[in-house]
């Protein structure tokens, strides 16, 4: 199918389903929103899949926007994006079916179709005005949706406003550096953009503020403010799509803009992107090592696999601005797999979160456990995506970020003092990165699924409806597909690169069953290593399985009574030895509530403990600018007391400036 | 027949990992004036163990069933793709340095799993830990990695093996000898040795390893039992033969095998004494003293990298 | 366009609200009056629209030398018919409830109906007035005209701010006399024929003296910038704008400060053509770019929703100035379809504030809550109201705003665009902050005796159809008016052309 | 003729620097007639200057509506109220009249242009008329009754008109015509606001005005 019809099966689609959802009742409106949503995500895919084979699509129609017009223009790199887009949506579509069965809300039904369309056609506008238009109506849908559930938590209305304001906040800067970008090449088409010829010094403040932009888009530190507070009190299908799909948006401008438009730029730009993205991976699992929300705790590994990606393009753009695409294409394709990775799995696991969440009413992994044998299937399939995010083989995380080191660790010789300092410590960063998220997804699926249920709401949750089992059982195929054979995607990635003129070159990886890297002496083979494990395991099974049959026992209570499920190490405690290595950065806080006896002071009733972790960053650098706000509030709240003669005053002072000033000026 | 080199050393491992569980604790048991229990002990503790009935904890799943199965086979994979006897392996592209590495996280990952899954105190408790250790040992092993790769142009472990026989100089390059000693300090965290863990205590509070396993009885204590002692010694033999690696058999012919078999029985059996010694002269840490010994292995390991660069 | 069609198309829009007004006067305040002043915006609307037809491509309709429409004025036209139709619409069902819940009484009601379509008419003479000194005597009737309309209410606090309003915009725009005569006398002195026609200043715009005109432009934007809200005259929008009744707040705010700034830029042609540009362009920013502090810093600390939406207001003019500012044909185009935003946006919000103050009986942000969990439809139409005027898509503002930024950057005043930028963000920090509050959430649990004042009540005019507890004649002019700011967003045909031709007549590179 | 010029526009001058010194609010609105009647008689004077029939006609016009008409509507607000004299400035008399030697002089600086452009008699004159705008502010900022700000905005109107004969003889009579109407409508307007606040605040003082602010 041609890119064009595809893009307008999006919005037919998207419109219809908008309009039917609106339209039906309470009863089928979750099923019209879904199966709609689902079809905008088809004709996404279809689109992408068509720019990525190869195909290429313009176009531009005068008759709309006013001041400006509307260019469309596809090709691989656009391609990629709708593709990954359209299947989060696809998934995401069929598992509101059932999530959302009975209670979903008008607005939020007939929105999801809409927001998904705005998203697949934000990396087919083709000039600065359409790119913004549509990057906005997609921040507006979704802020829309995350409130979607404002009635039922105070907290959904502050992360509706952190959500605003941030994504406010990054359009600004974007929305300066494009302009200035398009002002300075005398035309706003990206064709005009990128035959421009700018100054360096130009260049250079358009990419900074760009990357800004799109930077707060990806939830990149200290930006991120929004992320771990949207995600979160979003619906869990919004969740999903937020953080797999629309933060990738995010790379998309960075890749778009910076290699493409920009056509790569100073080393520099690039070291920017490498220590924003790796700050962020750190702080991004920080956080999520010591998160007990589990939501929560899945939007901080948002931030921390986008920052990973960013390391990745960082390092990529470093080493294409030196003039080695070999590394620069490996680790672009690196971080463009890892997206489709972290796409695959945050889906996955956002939608499971969705499933605990609806069953149990929580979020709280101190709460939850037990949901091993409540929720077979969840449970496993959560694990599927709990392996994947903690980057171990044979999941399809473990591929990317093999790919990221791969392409970190080759770049030493020839290389001068600056690289030689960065990739070590970005190799530290990941592997940190990849350890502490180990610990984080151990944490949320270990506490979270498996042991005995810490509350009543979690020893009565139910298995979900079939389509939100058969959502995310899609969901885990893909991501399954994505960790067997990450080399079919070769041929993809590299059309991706042809797009960015500075980093092509050939094609990056290939090979079927054993992964092979261009220009340099690495492979892996992640099939074979999953076939090595099943065949090992089942040997073990085989051979151990004769003997006496398998019993079931109380645990050991250390001589006490039976174990009552209060005793059982919550994600608190879990994450407890991290709290603690990591005190400086986290500053956990905690409160100790002594009650004592009526009778005596030396007897007590009870003790309350709390901790609590907030977002240091935060807490550091959002407070000061909120403070600054209100004080400008409160001085200029002073000019307007109510005295007409203040009022009158004011208008005088200013009539003689004025005269003064063109007696001056004269 | 460089399968049948696969094969040899699959079976090595296998055999051999009690037995250098048993040498370890003979050298120790000597070292401390007792007379010991010979060399085969563990042996003869699996099979009792292999024997008895395996026992669930109540409220636990199939993740606890799952886990040894699943620590064994992780180890088993290692013991298969790594160049331990041979470099010469049709298996050599399977998996590279961090895979491995990535695989022993897997099985690591898998008995937290399982303590978490009793849900009894002593097995999340365990399983935090153990992550910890993980977690922070992580950056060291993939920073020494990259030292190490660094000189070859490759992670190939076979490759990093090959290059240090053609060029036995640069065993002793410093950055050779700093990734050595950033990697001996992760090889003793992660095989859970002094002074990070002791395996051979059951004192509650000092538990890392032993409180994860705490629930397992019959075959599946056999299986923890024999992964771990597969673990230490695949992680001994890859720290001897990527700095050590002489012996390691690079054609398929027979004599090379044996002598590549020898070569490293030798080499796990001096390394084992060497840290058993060690540990007898060694008290265990306090938990969070740990991740300072772990620090001070990644300043060795960003040293490496480094020194290869700047000093090469 | 000239001769007798010519003075037509320009007198129809005078007479028509002039018309409505007598008939109020003599009939009171009954339904089918209501519907004349409707049907009289509308004409007005439809009078702007039709010239469209002559001016788009830079013509004129020209009657006589006092009255002329050209696209500038044509735009300003379809302004103030669009959203005097939405406010007078919107109206009806205002003023019915006032007179049900006893607010005002029949003499108020017909003194309602006949000065409302007065101002109407104020206004339109303001914007085909070519005659300079009729342009300002037009603007200064608009402050006669709505000073009763400002203190509808007669309590306390709508008399002060009725005071204030008549005080501070009289001196004003007298200022803004000193300029006119100041500028007559340079054209005298140019020996300009009809010395206050603006076609002929613009013609002989080079000759006049450029120190007169210096001290002349500056008087004028301090005189008509009082009338637009500008600093440093600009406290009086905020008290007049929140006591005001809603549809008249709507008029004030969404045409009758941009007929000021619409006088700005006539004005403008003339200067930058005589005298330094620089300076006119460095007067239009202070001023500007103050305003806009102003209403950001104001904003921020904002308890009171009907004063947070006027220094909006203030906001958004400031805005169009310093589009006026940078003076490039796209910023003039973006400036204007920017004003033709903010208005009905404007409108749209004031109308449905006047609702919420119905319904709650205060104007305290903190006081009202969880609204669209109790009334749906009338947060909606609040809601999209705000997200129209906080600039995003796919409503107009948005694009405006882009092309302002795109011309400041163009025109090289790449800082004004940051600076500009960062206000707008703190406003929509501001804005979408206390919106919340106001919108989102659980309702308050309420005492069941306190009930608001029956919505949809039957008023004196008869009875009346509602939609979900609002009335249709208030429910479907804004939902009207949201389309329509929508529409002009999306697509460029219906007033494109006109835009570009504008842009044209008061824009320089 | 000349002199009689100069003589008329000092008289301006002086009558609105004279408001700012009386607390007498009939005095004030005397001092008001008193400066309707000279504007007349600048008009005349210009008309004589200028041989222009129609300044004669507009000097009739401002004196009936300057000094007869308005100060009519004045003393009957006054009449309406009981309040016959300023309260205190919010400037005392003494800063007021320092602060009005600064305003004259900065009226002097900023229409200099204006004199430079065509240097004639008329012209030199033509700061008392800006002075007199900045003393109508001047008072409009510092006095509190409703009556002494609606003089101060009377007093700035007489400024322009001053300037506006000084400079061009007048603007075109249409225009004349509809401004006079503004000021009589406006002052007309005001006279029922000051009805409306004695009713509602029971006072004219409008400092007590301060419920809507921020």
């Amino acid at each position: 199918m041609s890119i064009g019809w595809a893009l307008v099966g999006v919005l037919v689609i998207a419109g219809l389903g908008a309009l039917g959802a609106v339209a039906t009742g309470s009863r089928g409106r979750a099923l019209v929103a879904g199966v709609s949503t689902a079809g905008v995500g088809v004709f996404g895919v279809l689109a992408g899949v068509s720019a990525l084979g190869g195909e290429a699509f313009s176009k531009t129609i005068p008759q709309l926007l006013p001041l400006s017009e509307v260019t469309v223009t596809v090709d691989a790199l656009s391609g990629l994006f709708c593709a990954l887009i359209g299947g989060v949506a696809v998934i995401a579509g069929l598992y509101n079916i059932g999530y959302s069965d009975g209670h979903g809300s008008r607005t939020g039904q007939s929105l999801l179709p809409l927001f998904v369309a705005a998203m697949i056609l934000v990396p087919a506008a083709g000039n600065v005005t359409t790119f913004l238009v549509l990057w906005e109506v997609m921040a507006l849908v979704s802020l829309m949706l995350v409130l979607a559930e404002h009635r039922l938590r105070p907290s959904v209305r502050d992360a509706g406003v952190w959500y605003a304001a941030m994504t406010h906040a990054g359009l600004v800067a974007i929305l300066l550096g494009l302009v200035l970008f398009a002002s300075k090449a005398g035309g706003e088409s990206f064709t005009a953009l990128r035959d421009a010829d700018l100054s360096t010094t130009t260049r250079s403040v358009i990419f900074v503020l760009v990357f800004v932009g799109f930077g707060s888009k990806a939830g990149m530190v200290p930006l991120h403010v929004w992320l771990p507070r949207a995600h979160p009190e979003a619906p869990s299908p919004v969740s999903a799509l937020m953080s797999a799909a629309m933060v990738k948006l995010g790379l998309y401008g960075v890749l778009r803009v910076g290699l493409d438009l920009l056509g790569g730029g100073p080393r520099w730009w690039w070291l920017l992107v490498l220590v924003a993205g790796g700050v962020s991976a750190l702080f991004g699992v920080l956080q999520a090592s010591v998160a007990v929300d589990l939501k929560r705790l899945l939007g901080y590994s948002t931030t921390e696999n986008m920052g990973l990606i960013l390391l990745g393009v960082g390092a990529g753009g470093m080493f294409a601005a030196d003039g080695n695409r070999t590394l620069g294409s490996l680790l672009i394709a690196a971080g463009l797999l890892h997206a489709l990775n972290h796409a695959g799995f945050k889906t996955l696991l956002f939608l499971g979160a969705g499933s605990v969440l609806r069953a149990t009413g929580l979020r709280d992994l101190d709460r939850l456990g037990g949901l091993v044998s409540r929720m077979p299937a969840t449970t496993a399939l959560f694990g599927v995506g709990a392996l994947a995010a903690a980057a171990l083989p044979p999941g399809n995380g473990f591929v990317s970020e093999w790919l990221l080191l791969q392409g970190l660790i080759h770049g030493l010789p020839g290389a001068d003092a600056v690289v030689a300092v960065a990739m070590p410590l970005a190799v530290g960063v990941v592997a940190l990165t990849a350890g502490l998220g180990v610990a984080t997804f151990v944490k949320a699926f270990g506490t979270g699924f498996l042991a005995r249920p810490r509350s009543e709401e979690a020893a009565g949750a139910k298995e979900s409806p079939r389509t939100m089992r058969f959502a995310m059982l899609v969901a885990a195929a893909v991501c399954a597909g994505l960790a067997i054979s990450p080399a079919s995607l070769g041929p993809a990635l590299t059309r991706v690169l042809e797009a960015l003129p500075t980093v092509r070159d050939g094609s990056p990886l290939e090979g079927g069953v054993t992964l092979r890297l261009t220009g340099i002496a690495g492979s892996i083979s992640p099939v074979l290593i999953l076939a090595g494990l099943f065949v090992a395991g089942l040997l073990v099974v085989v051979l151990v399985r004769r003997g006496l049959p398998r019993r079931e026992s109380l645990v050991w209570g250390c001589g006490g009574t039976r174990l009552d499920p209060r005793m059982e190490y919550t994600a608190t405690s879990f994450a407890e030895p991290l709290t603690r290595v990591f005190d400086d950065v986290l500053r956990p806080e905690h409160d100790v509530d002594v009650t004592h006896h009526a009778e005596s002071q030396y007897l007590i009733e009870s003790v309350r403990y709390r901790q609590r972790v907030d977002d240091r960053v935060e807490a550091a650098l959002y407070p000061p600018v909120l403070a600054a706000g209100n004080k400008l509030g409160a001085v200029l709240s002073r000019l307007q007391n109510g005295s007409v003669h203040r009022y009158l005053a004011l208008g005088l002072g200013g009539l003689i400036v004025v005269l003064v000033v063109v007696g001056l000026t004269a | 027949m460089s399968t049948l080199g696969v094969v040899v050393q699959v079976v090595l491992l296998i055999v051999v990992a009690p037995y250098l569980v048993g040498v370890m604790r003979q050298v120790r048991a000597r070292l401390e004036g007792r007379a010991g229990a010979g060399a085969g002990q563990p042996w003869r503790d699996l099979r009792k163990l292999f024997r008895k009935e395996p026992m669930s904890p109540a409220g636990s799943s199939w993740v606890f069933v799952a886990a040894p199965a699943v620590l064994v086979a992780s180890t088993l994979v290692i013991a298969a793709v790594s160049p331990f006897v041979a470099t010469v392996s049709p298996l050599d592209g399977v998996a590279d340095l961090f895979a491995v590495v990535a695989l022993l996280l897997l099985g690591t990952v898998a008995l937290a799993l399982a303590g978490l899954d009793t849900g009894t105190a002593f097995g999340g408790m365990g399983a935090s830990r153990e992550m910890t250790v993980a977690a922070l040992a992580e950056p060291t092993i993939l920073l020494a990695g990259f030292a190490l790769s660094a000189r070859v142009g490759s992670t190939n472990l076979s490759a990093i093996v090959e290059r240090g026989q053609q060029s036995p100089g640069a065993v002793l390059s410093p950055a050779t000898l700093l990734a050595a000693v950033a990697l001996a300090v992760v090889v003793v965290a992660e095989a859970g040795r002094l002074p990070v863990d002791n395996p051979s205590t059951h004192l509650e509070l000092t538990m890392i390893h032993e409180a994860m396993v705490l629930e397992y009885a019959g075959r599946d204590l056999a299986l923890v039992e024999f992964a771990s002692a597969l673990r230490l010694t695949v992680l001994l033999g890859l720290w001897a033969n990527l700095f050590l690696p002489w012996g390691v058999a690079t054609t398929a012919s027979a004599p090379a095998l044996l002598l590549g078999v020898v070569a490293f029985v030798a080499k796990v059996a001096v390394l084992g004494a060497v840290l058993a010694a060690g540990e007898v002269f060694m008290a265990k840490l306090r938990l969070f003293r740990v991740p300072e010994l772990l620090a001070g292995s990644f300043l060795f390991g960003v040293l490496a990298v480094s020194s290869s660069f700047f000093l090469a | 366009m000239t001769g007798t069609p010519a003075l037509l198309l320009t007198l129809a829009p005078i007479v028509a609200p002039i018309a409505a007004a007598a008939a109020a006067y003599l009939m009171g305040w009954r339904r089918p009056v209501a519907i004349a002043t409707v049907a009289a915006a509308a004409i007005v609307l439809i009078a702007g629209a039709w010239s469209a037809t002559w001016t788009a491509d830079g013509g004129e309709v020209a009657a006589g030398n006092w009255l002329r429409i050209d696209a500038l004025s044509g735009v300003m036209l379809i302004v103030i018919g669009a959203v005097g139709v939405v406010a007078t619409w919107a109206g009806i069902g205002y003023l019915d409830d006032e007179l049900a819940t006893g607010h005002t009484d029949v003499e108020g009601a017909r003194r309602y109906g006949v000065l409302v379509p007065l101002f109407l008419a104020a206004m339109v003479v303001a914007v085909l007035a070519n005659n300079l000194g009729l342009l300002w005597a037009a603007v200064e009737g608009t402050t006669i005209v709505t000073a009763f309309l400002v203190g509808h209410r007669r309590s306390r606090r709508s008399v002060e701010a009725s005071w204030k309003y008549v005080i501070i915009c009289s001196v004003g725009i007298a200022l803004a006399y000193l300029g006119t005569v100041l500028v007559n006398y340079a054209a005298e002195h140019a020996g300009v024929e009809g010395s206050l026609d603006w076609t002929q200043l613009v013609a002989h715009a080079s000759e006049l003296d450029p120190g007169v005109m210096r001290l002349a432009f500056a008087l004028l934007v301090v005189g008509f910038g009082t009338k637009a809200g500008l600093v440093p005259l600009h406290s009086w929008l905020p008290d007049a704008h929140s006591q005001a009744p809603a549809p008249v707040s709507a008029l004030m705010s969404g045409v009758l400060l941009p007929v000021a700034v619409y006088a700005l830029a006539r004005y403008r042609v003339i200067a930058v053509a005589g005298i330094d540009p620089g300076f006119v362009r460095g007067l239009l920013l202070a001023v500007g770019l103050a305003s806009l502090l102003l209403a950001a810093g104001l904003l921020l600390a904002q308890r009171d929703y009907k004063r947070l939406l006027a220094y909006s207001s203030i906001e958004h003019m400031a805005l169009a100035v310093v589009g006026l500012a940078i003076g490039t044909p796209l910023a003039i185009a973006a400036t204007l379809l920017h004003i033709v935003g903010h208005g009905l946006g404007k409108a749209v919000l004031f109308c449905s504030a006047g609702e919420i103050l119905a319904r709650e009986g205060t104007t305290r942000i903190d006081a009202v809550r969880g609204l669209f969990a109790r009334t749906p439809v009338l947060a909606g139409l609040f809601g999209a109201g705000l997200v129209a005027l906080l600039g995003l898509p796919p409503f107009s503002l948005f694009v405006s705003e882009i092309g302002l930024i795109r011309a400041m950057v163009g025109a090289g005043a790449w800082w004004v665009a940051a600076v500009v930028l960062l206000l707008l963000l703190v406003v929509f920090v501001a804005i979408s902050g206390k919106a919340a509050g106001i919108l989102l959430g659980d309702p308050p649990s309420r005492d069941p005796g306190v009930s608001a004042p029956a919505a949809g009540s039957s008023g004196v005019v008869g009875t009346v159809a509602t939609v979900a507890g609002l009335r249709a004649s208030t429910v479907v002019p804004l939902v009207g008016a949201l389309v329509a700011v929508a529409v002009l967003g999306i697509v460029d045909w219906p007033l494109g052309q006109l835009l570009h031709a504008a842009g044209q007549i008061v824009g320089t590179r | 003729m000349t002199q009689l010029l100069y003589l008329i526009c000092g008289g301006l001058l002086l009558s609105s620097v004279m408001v700012l010194w009386r607390r007498e609010l009939s005095a004030i609105v005397r001092l008001l007639v008193v400066q309707g009647v000279l504007l007349g008689a600048l008009a005349l004077v210009l008309a004589g200057r200028l041989d222009s029939v129609e300044l004669v006609v507009v000097a009739i016009g401002v004196v009936a509506l300057k000094a007869v008409l308005v100060p009519r509507i004045l003393r009957r607000v006054l009449r309406d109220g009981n309040e016959a004299r300023e309260t205190e400035p919010l400037v005392n008399v003494t800063a007021s009249i320092v602060a009005a030697a600064f305003l004259i002089l900065l009226a002097y600086a900023a229409s200099r242009p204006l004199v430079r452009l065509s240097p004639s008699a008329e012209t030199q004159a033509v700061p008392v008329g800006l002075a007199m705008v900045l003393l109508g502010f001047f008072v409009l900022v510092t006095r509190r009754r409703a009556l002494s700000q609606i003089v101060g905005f009377l007093l700035l109107d007489n400024g322009i008109a001053a300037t506006a004969f000084l400079i061009t003889g007048g603007v075109p009579g249409i225009v004349e015509l509809a401004v006079s109407l503004d000021v009589l409508l406006v002052v007309l307007v005001l006279q029922v606001l000051t009805a409306r606040l004695r009713t509602t605040f029971g006072g004219t003082d409008i400092d007590e005005l301060r419920e809507l602010h921020d």
